[in-house]
């Protein structure tokens, strides 16, 4: 195992752009660097599920369209009835990983070490909600999406994770990489309306 | 301002704006539309229409107008086709009539209008046709010359269009007073609802009429209700907002103005135009009627409005319609405008009631004030020619024909009034059925098949008091179905409004000469100078569905869409054809209700956001050293890298030689890659590809072709085999997705036993591939741990290792011929290794290279590539490849399709090399081939596939699906006329180290 | 734009999903099926105007397959099943064609 | 039949136009006729035309559930060319444009048919490629093609944006003079008024509800208007080709579609050709009348209910304003979608059926208007003589049994 030099963000091209994304009541910055952790379970396997639960420290959501935040700081983010994104902060993926490897052992399941794949974007603030309507057909209303509300879905012209983290609002948006310098550019230009001046 | 009232209306007198119409300068108010102003000013003539020329001017003072369309601004923000009725003032506005040249007050090609004899509905399916060559050279040149009304602007659009999406419980289409009380009602309960009116502010009629609700001006109450509705939070309410498109399962778009209205003051950042793509839970539709014109002789001259239209000009605007108006309707509302404008202090020199003994409410207080009335009359002539002069009004005799008493009455405006035509466009675009009611003589919204309501004038119900009761019913019951509230409507206000009053459906005053007959025209449709004696024509020539008469009289088909037309159009085909109008039916309602931009249907996916363009993580490193892209899909690939002077040629050249040579890399990480883990995995490619996996030893590669059930290949790639039950398939660039969802389809669907999971890894490892004669060398210095040669790390299989300090995984596979490796690591150190790889390289003469040069490189070495090979006709065999379909397999994706009777024919083109006989021609990919020269037609045997210049080989060489070409090795056939015939030779399809030497280096 | 429950993720837009042509034409045994019968399942479709059993993926959300009963001319969904269980009975279940 | 010419409209005019025959009658079904063809549309009228114009048939009744000429005839976007990939495709195609060349004075009614080039745009390498096999196999075929460099696009239409800075910057196109635009609606009813002429009865608002067949032979078909017997029966439904086949009995490779298509406001004319792009996925002309006609792509879902969503044309306005950038403050005026019936080759079946005396004509899909004279005339020969006229041979239904497919797609040119 090497010592993993810096990673670099998908959007680091952008990052001048990025540090000046601030418009009247939102904000867009880069969250790229994390563990992300894609696990296939069958949910029939209970024994699977409560093994991951416990190193995750808190059981994996079995709600569609919902996040969860464990005990020990992970985020796990339903994609299917046997597909979750495990996420965590980027320097304990190496641990994460053999950790649930060693549990998962001999069962059939899938952990599949997709960091680098993803671009992750928050976007925060009282327009943030608007700034998304532009470009998701979901129903973003805070009567049908909350904190740890979690879809899949198209943003614009992106396949996008959209996480919502609190009730500022704010979101994650987590996409894949190629598609994160389109989809920043985007989101950039849907704010633009609400920059001063 | 001559018609300007000194005081009153709903206009703005502290602000004055100056505008520019058809040339000449005016002024108007904050408030007025284009329209009003025009009107306050004493003009009537705007345009000219369509067919003939004929003066326009206002006939309605809103959505509906057919007849008063401009061309609005200059330059590149110029706008065809604008309803006057519908453009509010801003200062420096400038407009012109459309369809006018040199201007709508003297036009040349009025002379149109004298031919109108010639010209009747369909005339140019008549005639035009000899001599044949002349419809192409004169006759449709001039057609095309007279056609169109507005410009399309010259320049590049500087504006911008966004779009919202939407959700809401009640969606109430329309601010009048149905509608208001409709979304305070389902707004009171809670209901997130939506109100979206297309004019500037709420209120519909209200605004121009002089009804009192719970006991103010009803403006002013409508007001006051926006001011409510806008306290609420979960109401939203969009004003300058066209409900447009009623989709399937309540899918509703709306098109917002949101800068329109601001001319050159518009804020900039903001985009001009929205689009809302609005999902609904119930929709309240109450979008009002429109009132329909009478048809008569001559009833479209300038200064021949409807009544509402004056009315509301009158009382919104304070701009009375002339000196002297004469009105002419078939029912007892109408009597109401007469009554305001008197009222106002404006003339009415004549009422003209086509009915025998119209027992109109108001009618004593006109005869009081002066006004005359004609009853059982109607207009038989109007006089004037870019205006209104005068009316010829004639009584009625017992049969609806003229009596012969006659009276010349002098006015500079008629109104007309014949009725009120719901608006159910939308209604019916929801696939709602509508149902005809005989008294009044209109359609009504019958059967919903949507969740939808329809309440007020929309639904037939014209009392103001009924409209507001209505929507505060219905609005209450849609909150209820969303679970808000139980479904009671609020009290509703007390009004002070007559009640509309008795009607008789009148379709066609007689006109002094018979329909058809002199110069006077009955007017159907304004836009397109639709006239009743064309749909008898129509009607008479065999054309007896409304459908057939609307396309050959054309009546209804303008940007109107016949919203004042079609109604009167329908009801005179009835007659014509001795049916019930319901018999007739009436033309299908379609999308959009008033014309949308492109602009705004684009949104933001204009200019770079079109589509996304898909970078890797070098991409920034690429586009520093100034590469040519190629597209492929949405990816953009490093196509060339130029190099001081150098063309595409010198470049591909220079890249191919480094890799024959030295070492090249090329950045690969566009390939899908495909994790596949689990029991059944080795089960699962052994059943979509064609060759068998089950042998496949772990750490070593595999290369396969995919295929449907149709035998035909559709993607190839390698499979590495990481664990026991742990596979990494590689696919083309293109296919990613698709070879996901392929697989993902099989197991979910078809074989839902196996276990098996497929995750893309596509952007979890950025790849680049290391080619040439040095790169063992290269790799050695950024992997110094890893064994690299031949022995230890042989061709086909995989390693894992540390790279330029990284975690990588190292692929010896080679789509060049020569030794390379396809190093992947972590997407978030792709630069860093790239970057590594160019520095470790510099002493080898390492070079990046670009898909031209790999084309090349693989061509030299007759590796296919699917999409240019293949077309989704070519089976494995086809490409000589039948090493990779294995015998063994009872079965596979693919298989049984090979032993239909056209798989198995001897002539299926088959993929062989080509050589020109002339070494430095390079056939253009695409090239057709034949066996002889000669003058087309000539049979094709096949076409080129692929074809370059291949600098190693140092002339050019070509790949090709020949018919049978396989078994025509060494023989001589002919490149396509294009290239004059050029000589070629059939040959292996492999140019370059036929025997793999090169690929341990 | 239709909207179609996924079965997991709920009512969802129809640009998110994948269209997959009618249900229930299952893959033949290749040994045992002649050429008319192999074109009959790469191709031949009862397309009925009326009720449909059809296929759908959800694409952009959690890339499961499931069926659907959609009546081809209102567009009305009748009813959503899983994967692998037979065509239920719908309302007005009786297509023109087949 | 009275002739339609300048002198006849001079002399009608002076008796106001009340003098003017139908154009076609409205007969009632007789009980009998040797041949009944479902649809008049296009495809049927023409096929009960040739019936009786070049095969002497005129005891034909068409059969039409609505007005004729309602279906996908007088909802397409009119593109009409004959550049088509294979062999096949060419000739069928090729020979239906030379039918074009003379249709409007052959049925002396002018079609407003107007050669003013189809020109296809080029947006990557591998359209390139495409692009130049279809030029040459056009040519090889002695179908009028040419490849055109980006420059020559722009001198062509200047109005398309040739810059290379767009998204997908044009690399050249293809263009065919010889191809153009009809007016759809006068195209059925110049068939019609013909083939009325020749004692066809058309037959409207009589929906084929059933179709009879006895031992494997077709004998009549059932309708709104009661049963009429018939030796031969030709099925012509464009989209509901699969209702019709069902009730002989049988299916058919054929999936049918929403195809949407808009207009815009009439303009003054800028636009002189027929633009496509497979790329970015637009189709573009403008009429003899102004309004810009434009073809949206299909809506996926399987439907008969002619209506599509808007995000289909949504999806399409980018690449329009994209391409012509001047349309930006164009507006759309109304859109509406027709059924069509999309074969898996893109390539339409003509021929026999499964039951004897009965055929059928459909699947044209996308595609089928600029067909029209043409696959009348082969189907009318392929009724008349009971077997299929060389030029649709290879578009017979058991091409799906066989495996030779007729698989335009692989052209990757739009199918309009
Ligand atoms: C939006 C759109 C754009 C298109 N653009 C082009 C283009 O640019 N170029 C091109 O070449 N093609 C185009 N096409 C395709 C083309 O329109 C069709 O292929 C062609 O018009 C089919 O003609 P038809 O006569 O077979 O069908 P239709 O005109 O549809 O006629 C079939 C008739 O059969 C009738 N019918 C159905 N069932 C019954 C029954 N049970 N009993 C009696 N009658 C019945 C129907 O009512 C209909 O009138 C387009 C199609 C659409 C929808
Ligand atoms: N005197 C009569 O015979 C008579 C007849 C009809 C109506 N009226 C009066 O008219 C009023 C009718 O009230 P109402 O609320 O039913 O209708 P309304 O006409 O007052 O309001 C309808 C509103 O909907 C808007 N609208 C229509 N279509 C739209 C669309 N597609 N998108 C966005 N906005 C759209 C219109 O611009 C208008 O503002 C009452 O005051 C009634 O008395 C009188
Ligand atoms: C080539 C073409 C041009 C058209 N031009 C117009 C037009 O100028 N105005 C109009 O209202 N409709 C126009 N239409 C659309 C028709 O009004 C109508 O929508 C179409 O024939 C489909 O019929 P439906 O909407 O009644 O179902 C046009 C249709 C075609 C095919
Ligand atoms: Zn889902």
């Amino acid at each position: 195992m090497a010592e993993a030099p810096a990673p670099r963000s998908p959007l680091a091209g952008l990052a001048d752009a990025l540090a000046g994304a601030r418009a009247d009541g939102v904000t867009l910055t880069d969250r790229s660097a994390r563990a992300r952790f894609n696990l296939r379970i069958d949910p029939k396997d209970v024994e699977a599920l409560t093994a991951a639960g416990a190193i995750l420290g808190g059981s994996l959501p079995r709600t569609p369209n919902t996040a969860a935040t464990t005990v020990n700081g992970k985020i796990l983010l339903w994609l299917g009835p046997d597909e979750w994104l495990v996420t965590g902060p980027a320097e304990e993926g190496a641990q994460l990983d053999d950790t649930l490897r060693g549990r998962l052992d001999g069962r059939h399941h899938a952990l599949t070490d997709v960091s680098a794949m993803y671009a992750t974007l928050a976007l925060s603030g009282p327009r943030a909600r608007e700034v998304l309507m532009k470009g998701c057909r979901l129903d973003l209303h805070p009567r049908a999406f909350k904190p740890n509300t979690c879809v899949q879905t198209a943003l614009a012209k992106a396949n996008v994770i959209l996480h919502q983290t609190d009730d500022t609002p704010s979101y994650e948006i987590t996409v894949r990489n190629s598609f994160s310098v389109y989809l920043a550019t985007w989101l950039l230009d849907a704010m633009a309306e609400y920059r001063q001046g | 301002m001559r018609f300007r009232l000194k005081e009153g209306g709903r206009i703005d007198r502290a602000q004055r704006l100056r505008f520019t119409f058809n040339g000449r300068s005016y002024e108007g108010y904050a408030g007025d539309t284009l329209a009003s102003a025009l009107i306050a000013s004493g003009t009537h003539l705007t345009s000219r229409s369509f067919k003939y020329h004929r003066p326009r001017g206002i006939l309605t003072a809103g959505a509906e107008e057919p007849s008063a369309l401009v061309q609005l601004g200059e330059g590149a923000r110029t706008e065809p086709n604008l309803r006057a009725t519908q453009v509010e003032l801003y200062d420096g506005l400038t407009a012109a009539g459309v369809n006018a040249w040199p201007s709508a007050n003297c036009d040349l090609a009025a002379w149109t209008g004298r031919l109108a004899p010639l010209f009747p509905a369909g005339f140019y399916y008549k005639t035009f046709l000899w001599p044949a060559s002349f419809w192409k050279s004169l006759y449709e040149p001039a057609i095309r010359r007279m056609a169109g009304l507005g410009r399309a602007p010259e320049a590049p659009d500087p504006d911008s269009y966004d779009k919202m999406n939407i959700h809401c419980d009640v969606l109430v289409v329309g601010g009048g007073p149905a509608g208001i009380s409709a979304a305070l009602a389902a707004g009171e309960a809670g209901a997130r609802v939506m109100l979206v009116d297309d004019e500037a502010t709420l209120g519909g009629a209200l605004v121009g009429l002089r009804h009192r609700v719970d006991g103010v001006d009803g403006a002013a109450w409508a007001q006051a209700a926006a001011g409510r509705l806008a306290a609420m939070e979960e109401v939203r309410v969009l004003t300058r907002t066209t409900l447009f498109g009623y989709y399937d399962h309540n899918s509703l778009s709306a098109f917002e103005r949101r800068t329109d209205h601001l001319g050159p003051g518009a804020p900039a950042g903001t985009s001009r135009q929205r689009l809302w793509n609005i999902k609904a839970g119930r929709v309240v539709l109450a979008t009002g009627a429109h009132e329909r014109p009478l048809v008569f002789a001559d009833n479209d001259r300038p200064g021949i409005l409807l009544a509402s239209a004056a009315q509301r000009y009158l009382n919104q605007y304070a701009a009375l319609p002339g000196e002297r108006a004469v009105l002419f309707t078939n029912n007892d509302a109408a009597y109401e405008v007469a009554h305001d404008i008197v009222e106002a202090g404006g003339t009415v020199g004549a009422v003209v009631d086509c009915r025998p003994e119209p027992a109109a409410p108001l009618a004593p207080a006109l005869k009081e004030a002066g006004v005359a009335l004609h009853t059982g009359s109607a207009i038989a002539a109007t006089h004037g020619t870019k205006r209104v002069r005068s009316v010829t009004v004639a009584k009625l005799d017992g049969d609806g024909g003229l009596s012969g008493e006659q009276y010349r009455i002098f006015c500079d405006s008629v109104l007309v009034s014949g009725g009120w035509n719901p608006a159910v466009h939308l209604f019916s675009q929801s696939a709602g059925k509508l149902t005809y009611e005989e008294a009044r003589g209109i359609f009504l919204p019958g059967t919903a098949t949507q969740a939808l309501e329809v309440a007020g004038a929309a639904n037939g119900s014209f009392g103001l008091a009924a409209c507001l009761a209505e929507g505060a019913a219905i609005g209450a019951r849609a909150a209820e179905a969303a679970g808000f509230g139980d479904g009671t409507p609020p009290p509703a206000p007390p009004v002070e409004a007559p009640e509309p009053g008795a009607i008789t459906p009148y379709w066609l005053a007689p006109g002094l000469k018979p329909l058809g007959h002199g110069k006077a025209k009955h007017m159907v449709d304004h836009q397109d100078d639709v006239t009743a004696a064309d749909i008898r024509l129509a009607a008479r020539e065999g054309f007896r569905s409304v459908e057939h008469v609307k396309r050959y009289t054309t009546v209804g088909m303008g940007t109107d869409q016949g919203k004042t037309a079609n109604v009167n159009g329908l009801a005179i085909l009835a007659d014509a054809l001795g049916k019930t109008v319901p018999e007739v039916g009436f033309t299908t309602y379609r999308p959009p209700y008033t014309p949308v931009t492109f602009g705004a249907l684009a949104g933001r996916d204009t200019g770079a956001l079109m589509d996304p363009v898909r970078r890797t993580a070098m991409h920034v490193w690429h586009e520093a050293a100034g590469t040519v892209f190629e597209p492929v899909g949405q990816w953009h690939r490093p196509w060339w890298y130029p190099k001081r002077r150098d063309d595409k040629h010198a470049a591909v050249a220079r890249e191919c030689r480094a890799v024959r040579e030295a070492a090249g890399i090329l950045d690969a990480s566009t390939l899908g890659k495909i994790d596949i883990k689990g029991p059944d995995a080795t089960t699962l490619l052994d059943m979509v590809y064609t060759n068998a996996f089950s042998t496949l030893k772990v750490g070593r590669v595999r290369y396969g072709l995919m295929c449907g059930d149709d035998g035909m290949v559709f993607d190839d790639g390698t499979t590495a085999r990481l664990g026991e039950n742990h596979y990494l398939m590689t696919t083309t660039t293109g296919n990613a997705a698709h070879v996901l969802e392929w697989l993902e389809e099989w197991l979910q669907t078809e074989w839902p036993e196996l276990k098996v999971y497929c995750t893309s890894v596509t952007e979890q490892w950025a790849t680049v591939a290391l080619a040439g004669p040095r790169a063992r060398d290269v790799l050695a210095a950024l992997a110094p741990e890893m064994a690299l040669d031949a022995h230890s790390f042989p061709f086909m299989s995989v390693k894992e290792g540390v790279v330029a300090g990284v975690n990588a995984r190292v692929f010896r596979i080679s789509f060049t011929g020569e030794l390379s490796f396809e190093i992947n690591v972590p997407w978030s150190h792709g630069r860093r290794l790239w970057d590594a790889l160019m520095e470790a390289g510099a002493e080898h003469g390492i070079t990046p290279y670009g898909t031209e040069a790999m084309h090349v490189l693989r061509a030299e070495r007759g590796f296919i590539i699917v999409g240019q090979e293949t077309d989704g006709t070519t089976t494995p065999h086809d490409l000589g490849m039948d090493w990779i379909v294995s015998k063994k397999k009872a079965d596979f994706l693919g298989k049984r399709a090979w032993n239909r009777e056209d798989s198995r024919r001897e002539d299926r083109k088959q993929l062989v090399g080509i050589l020109t006989d002339d070494p430095k021609k390079v056939l253009p990919e695409g090239t057709q081939l034949v066996d002889k020269r000669g003058q087309p037609p000539i049979p094709m045997i096949g076409h080129v596939t692929s074809s370059y210049a291949s600098p190693t080989l140092g002339r050019s060489i070509a790949l090709a699906l020949v018919k049978g070409g396989r078994a025509r090795k060494g023989e001589t056939i002919y490149a396509a006329p294009e290239t004059g015939f050029l000589p070629c030779k059939i040959t292996e399809p492999v140019f370059y180290d036929s025997e793999g030497a090169k690929r341990d280096g | 734009m239709l909207w179609i429950d996924c079965p997991w993720c709920g009512a969802r837009p129809e640009s998110e999903f994948r269209y997959g042509g009618e249900a229930h034409i299952a893959r033949p045994d290749p040994a045992t099926t002649d050429d008319a019968g192999w074109g009959d399942y790469l191709f031949m479709r009862s397309n009925p105007k009326g009720v449909h059993a059809e296929r759908w993926m959800h694409r952009e959300g959690c890339r499961r397959w499931f069926n659907a009963l959609r009546d081809t001319v209102s567009n009305d969904v009748l009813t959503i099943y899983p994967m692998g269980t037979p065509r239920p009975d719908a309302p007005g279940d009786e297509a023109e064609g087949g | 039949m009275k002739k339609f010419s300048i002198f006849s409209l001079a002399r009608n005019a002076l008796s106001h136009h009340e003098h003017w025959p139908e154009q076609w009658r409205s007969p009632a079904p007789k009980p009998a006729y040797d041949v009944v063809i479902i649809g008049a549309g296009g495809h049927g009228l023409a096929t009960a035309y040739y019936l009786a114009a070049l095969h002497g048939i005129t005891n034909v009744a068409v059969l039409e559930k609505g007005w004729l000429g309602g279906g996908n005839t007088g909802r397409n976007t009119t593109v009409i060319r004959s550049n088509y990939l294979w062999d096949e495709s060419a000739a069928l195609y090729e020979h239906s444009l030379k039918l074009w060349e003379g249709l409007a004075q052959e049925l002396n009614y002018n079609l407003m048919f107007s050669q003013r080039g189809v020109l296809n745009l080029i947006h990557n390498v591998h359209d390139l490629q495409e692009a130049t096999r279809r030029v040459n196999a056009n040519r090889l075929n002695a179908v009028d093609a040419e490849l055109l460099s980006t420059e020559e696009v722009k001198a062509f239409c200047p109005i398309l944006n040739t810059s290379p800075k767009t998204r997908y910057p044009i690399m050249g196109g293809t263009l065919q003079r010889r191809g153009g635009n009809a007016r759809h609606d006068a195209v059925a009813w110049g068939y019609a008024r013909a083939a009325d002429a020749r004692g066809v009865d058309i037959i409207q608002n009589c929906e084929v509800t059933g179709i009879d067949v006895e031992a494997g032979r077709v004998t009549g078909v059932q309708t709104t208007q009661g049963t009429i017997a018939a030796k031969k029966v030709g099925i012509v439904v464009a989209g509901h080709s699969s209702v019709l086949a069902a009730m002989a009995g049988f299916r058919l490779p054929i999936e049918s579609h929403p195809l949407q298509a808009l207009v815009s406001e009439p303009l003054k004319p800028v636009l002189h050709c027929v633009i496509m792009s497979n790329g970015v996925h637009v189709y573009v002309s403008q009429s003899d009348k102004g309004e810009l006609v434009i073809g949206a792509g299909l809506d996926p879902p399987n439907s008969y209910s002619q209506r599509g969503g808007l995000h289909t044309i949504e999806d399409q306005m980018g690449a329009i304003v994209e391409l012509i950038p001047i349309f930006s403050r164009v507006r759309m005026m109304r859109s509406w979608a027709g059924i069509v019936d999309v074969c898996p080759d893109a390539s339409p079946i003509i021929g026999k059926t499964p039951v004897e005396g009965l055929f059928i004509n459909g699947g044209w899909g996308t595609g089928g208007f600029k067909a029209t004279p043409g696959s009348g005339w082969v189907l009318a020969h392929t009724i008349a003589t009971g077997e299929p006229h060389p030029l649709n041979a290879p578009f017979a239904l058991d091409r799906f049994t066989s495996g030779a497919l007729i698989d335009e797609h692989a052209a990757a040119a739009v199918a309009h």
